[in-house]
């Protein structure tokens, strides 16, 4: 799966020999992310449940209390209204917190500090709140309806709110650096499953990646798959699969950035292969392929050879033994197969 | 009152009378029209909101509900900036796209609420947090009503303060009602103050009504925050003495207890107090009357004359950047 | 506006001669289905804030507390996440509660005791919560931005809640039936501005009205406009100056339900008409709008003669001064310039 | 124990020691990677779990939470269910789809709990408050974390239950940690009995690993939920003796406070009073001990020849009539 990250290096301008030492994680990407703009910007503080002494239930921000103290590395108590909450009243006297969810699905409790407060600060105050919300997302792990969930789709209606979702290292550390320097409340869903699992050399400068702009993972002139997240792996490799079988060459968009959405890379590509796919975790109903197909139906309707088509998880919550939780979970052969059903439409 | 000279005291009451001629005016104009949305009143409240805020310094922080019109006045709200606020005004402080005391204002150290009720205490107890961390000898301080302490949002800012010996002032404000239900079927134990000992913070009830008694507790809650001492809660016992809002005639509240509170009126009582200790004359206090008039008339013709904001102007301020409402347009 | 209450009554096969004075009020209706199920079955109850001895801030349930006890109609503290976690645990015992939420817009500290209790409890456990949760939506009412809201969206990628939003008396009350009656959790969206704006005389026999079905408000084979709740009586509006000005004839499906989606209906009549607007109130960005749209293309892309537009709010909160409210609100004339660009296509 | 037989006492013996047997059980079962997802232990804390639950009659309810295995073994569930749901297996009371004590069954009056803390309140509120309402003589028991009682939710379910006077029992379990933080993290009082004042009911501490005094205060707030009395708090004082859960290796807690905690093991003391009581003779306990290792033993191997789940199965079941997942497919 490091082939992605080479791929975002490359886009980076990298070398293209990658020395596998200097390699870093997924997780070790945020937390660079992170630590540097700690060090860079001393308003910048963390806040969250066993984050400090223990380091985040992922160990993220381990030995991030020895280095920045405990005035800017904060165990709370579990309450996660609060966490937002204070950290929106932090951000109204200049500090920029940065929140960890312990996992993302525990955003739910602090759902209207974030739809009602949050959001809607700026708007209604002309002073906005300058938070990060981030945490881990994503199913494949055994972690069962509570500890697998996807939750963009909470928010997507909620004008105010900006939301990310890297899938590779690069990504990631470029969009924690952007998240935090946002002046607009940002939530950051990092997916669990790919924390040790993909890794690349990152530049030694800092860098940030745009909020609102979308990659290109792989070109290809056949299919467009918009996608974000675990499920570009996924469509990558589905997309390697079809190239090799049946010689077609399938686009992949690598969202990153959710809302705002990069409507123009979506677009571009679409009219080049007028033909797309929408991949996500999700369940499909009320999720983020919709507002996608809205878009492309809008901008892009004459162009479109087939239907946009999506390959998303069930209408259920994520279960969790084995078998329903893969049967669940996209896999590449369902990429594939909707893949072929466009190709050949 | 000890640390209160004349003059403060003499403006103690000018806060409280502003307040309550304001929110007369407000109604009369909300029976003309010309308010837009709700209208809340603090009518029978003034003392505490007041009193409390008054305890405050320069620098420090506040965060009102909707019933704490008093306590802005006092941070340096003027009269006109809610007139406008609520005739829901271009100039208003949230330029029309919120209303009643929703507006934050980091340079008057405001934070304005949202109506999901105990939100607000989550918030303070960031900005509270925020002077602990930078070491700033700043306080913070806000209200909850009786009812909204029963919102999980409620208990979690207020242990997240307490626990992190945040420099942040509760004022738990027990009115005797939460819209049409009363205390005691909101939370079992009356005494809110009850709550201060699990939270593990200090804790006092106070009458309400007496301007003087709110503010020396408030102001010994603000001093222990201020040197370190970390969250105090003040019950303050009061009554309101109208419905919840215009829309309400309170036709459920028995007559007689609006008759033994109107009996216990803050300001009334006030008003004794300074003419009995010779604080005030009686000539004095009806100088001030008069210039709050004075005031309100032009405030409400200047708030009046204000434009109402120009409808395009709904698109633009979700978002500090690009918003991208501004780049919507209904068609294509 | 009580066109639509006479166009529901014929449907529902009442006679033409409408007794002004049998009519009754939407709000009125849903208050006659709540009192009948009350009536009917013991086991249904109802709980929330200021709903006894006030009878509810719209006092839809004036009068419920003297008639049926202080057993069955409960004033809570305000304290929506208990009100509907206490729900939840009543229906685990049998019971029937149906919730109020003052506004709609307070079901957000709930959030996380809808999405992560009730939904997910049939699929975890077997044993599902059989809980209806109302309250008044949108805008209109100069209300600001936190008594105007639409809030299906935030609920609408949560498999294992059902939402329905009603635009006539008929319908109000044969979906309050249907709710109450339902195995399952029901988001039930009862919006304001119709609450004394509609009427309708209502058959005296019991009926309900599916969850999950769709209800032709107006016949038109030029295009379709899919839409529910107040943007119903505008979509009709707007068919009926179309109609009159341009001789053209809009189909107007009113979803009635939005979780199950009725598409047999909209794909029915989408493939009539090769055209098809949505209209919804809430923002454009993660609206409803996109799954309907995603559906459509899914399920009669080929039947398209033109792309699927939408008429929503804008991506932001909804303001509180007239002027503003009035712009971000979609106005029939909105509409109507929408269906003439998708008439011309 | 006055008021309870010698037979029962010994059972109380018996469900320690079934619960810590069977967590040994899952443990090795989890090394050998048997075991689907996190792993939770309540080792050390299996006398207040148990005899709370012990407390309770036929037909009251019962929701645990994560580490309160021992609680649902006292309410008829059986090891062999235990075993099938951490092995996410077809027939374990989710059927695969959700794991440790997440299941409801009305039948034997268990509410499953969820994962996000506090909630369980809430809903066991409801179940009491359905008590109330149809004045059915049962009760409703259910536990908190320290570290949950700090969520909102908990807040607000304990408030609702005690401001309705619902026959709830509240048992506040403080076992020094909430993950890897340490109580007065999370509240400035580590008494959190102190929170019983402010929300009106009566609440009593006592000593967790001491399952009689557990089991006297659990059977007085029974008999007194029982007899219209309305909610009471017990909050027992208890300790953590293994990490958060199996990939937790617990570095962060002293060593000497896991020595000290040891020396006050609850099945060890409970032991030693049965003998030095006469209750049991060492030979009877023995006699107990083989007779659970050979339950343990047929239940571990049933539950390991059990299937998993049908793949296909993961598409049903999220609502009663016509699932939308049932007709769902990835292609059209
Ligand atoms: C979370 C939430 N639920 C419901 C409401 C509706 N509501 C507005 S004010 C009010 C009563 C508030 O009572 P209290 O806290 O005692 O304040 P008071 O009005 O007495 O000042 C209610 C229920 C709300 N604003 N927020
Ligand atoms: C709302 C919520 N936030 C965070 C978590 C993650 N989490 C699971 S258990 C736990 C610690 C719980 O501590 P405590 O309540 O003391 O119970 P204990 O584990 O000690 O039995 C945390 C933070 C959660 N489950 N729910
Ligand atoms: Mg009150
Ligand atoms: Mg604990």
């Amino acid at each position: 799966m490091t082939v992605t990250g080479v791929a975002a290096a490359q886009a980076a301008g990298e070398q293209e020999t990658i020395d596998e030492k200097k390699a870093v994680t997924y997780l070790e990407a945020i937390r660079e992310g992170l630590w540097e703009e700690m060090e860079a910007d001393e308003s910048v503080f963390i806040l969250g449940e066993d984050i400090a002494r223990y380091g985040g239930a992922f160990k993220l921000t381990d030995g991030f209390l020895d280095h920045f103290g405990a005035d800017r590395v904060i165990d709370t108590p579990i309450s996660e209204a609060a966490i937002v909450g204070a950290a929106i009243g932090a951000s109204h006297r200049g500090l920029k917190p940065v929140c960890e969810m312990q996992f993302i699905d525990f955003i739910a409790p602090a759902f209207d500090m974030l739809v009602n407060f949050a959001a809607k600060s700026r708007y209604r105050t002309q002073i906005g709140a300058q938070i990060v919300v981030r945490g881990p997302c994503g199913g494949g792990g055994r972690g069962g309806p509570f500890h697998s969930q996807n939750v963009e789709s909470y928010f997507l209606n909620v004008a105010g709110i900006k939301m990310v979702a890297p899938a590779t290292a690069y990504d990631a550390k470029g969009l924690i650096k952007a998240a935090i320097r946002d002046p607009d409340p940002v939530l950051y869903f990092e997916h669990k499953f790919l924390y040790r699992r993909v890794k690349e050399v990152l530049p030694d400068e800092d860098y940030v990646v745009a909020i609102g702009s979308a990659r290109i993972a792989r070109e290809g002139g056949g299919l467009t798959i918009v996608t974000f997240g675990q499920m570009v792996h996924k469509s990558l490799e589905a997309a390697e699969k079809i190239s090799a079988e049946d010689g077609a060459e399938v686009e992949v968009i690598d969202l990153r950035s959710l809302n705002p959405m990069d409507d123009e890379t979506i677009i571009g590509s679409v009219r080049k292969t007028g033909r797309c796919l929408i991949v996500h975790e999700a369940p499909r109903t009320g999720g983020i392929a919709g507002e996608i197909t809205a878009r492309i139906n809008e901008l892009c309707f004459e162009w479109l050879d087939a239907p946009v088509r999506r390959v998303t998880g069930p209408d259920t919550p994520v279960p969790f033994s084995p078998p329903l939780e893969d049967y669940f979970l996209v896999q590449v052969d369902d990429i594939v197969k909707a893949s072929r059903w466009l190709l050949a439409y | 009152m000890d640390d209160l000279s004349q003059t403060q005291l003499q403006e103690l009451y000018y806060y409280m009378k502003l307040t309550r001629s304001l929110e007369g005016r407000l109604e009369f104009l909300f029976k003309q029209g010309k308010i837009v949305g709700g209208l809340y009143s603090s009518l029978g409240q003034e003392a505490e909101s007041i009193a409390a805020a008054y305890a405050l310094e320069d620098g420090d922080w506040l965060g009102p509900g909707i019933r704490n019109l008093g306590a802005l006045l006092v941070r340096g709200v003027s009269p006109k900036e809610m007139l406008l606020q609520y005739m829901a005004k271009a100039d208003g402080p949230c330029r029309g796209k919120d209303t009643t005391t929703h507006f934050t204002d980091p340079v008057r150290g405001l934070v304005g609420p949202i109506s999901p009720l105990g939100t607000m205490i989550c918030v303070m107890s960031g900005v509270a947090l925020s002077f602990k961390l930078r070491r700033e000898p700043q306080v913070a301080l806000t209200f909850i009503g009786e009812g909204a302490t029963r919102t999980g949002a409620a208990h979690e800012g207020t242990n997240l303060a307490a626990v992190q010996g945040s420099p942040l002032v509760l004022i738990a404000e027990d009115n005797g009602w939460a819209f049409a239900t009363r205390t005691h079927e909101e939370v079992a134990n009356t005494n809110l103050v009850d709550m201060a000992e699990g939270y593990g913070v200090p804790g006092v009830q106070v009458d309400g009504n007496d301007a003087l008694a709110v503010y020396a507790a408030a102001k010994e809650a603000v001093d222990r925050a201020r040197g370190g001492g970390g969250m105090s809660i003040i019950e303050v016992k009061t009554y309101r003495m109208k419905g919840h809002a215009q829309h309400d005639a309170q036709k459920y509240v028995p007559p007689e207890e609006l008759e033994l509170w109107r009996a216990r009126d803050p300001i009334d009582r006030y008003i004794s107090y300074l003419t009995a200790e010779s604080l005030a004359t009686e000539s004095e206090i009806a100088e001030m009357d008069k210039r709050i008039e004075a005031e309100l008339d032009q405030a409400v013709s200047e708030a009046e004359a204000s434009p109402m904001p120009d409808p395009v102007s709904a698109l633009s301020g979700t978002y500090a950047d690009a918003p991208p409402a501004e780049l919507w347009a209904r068609e294509l």
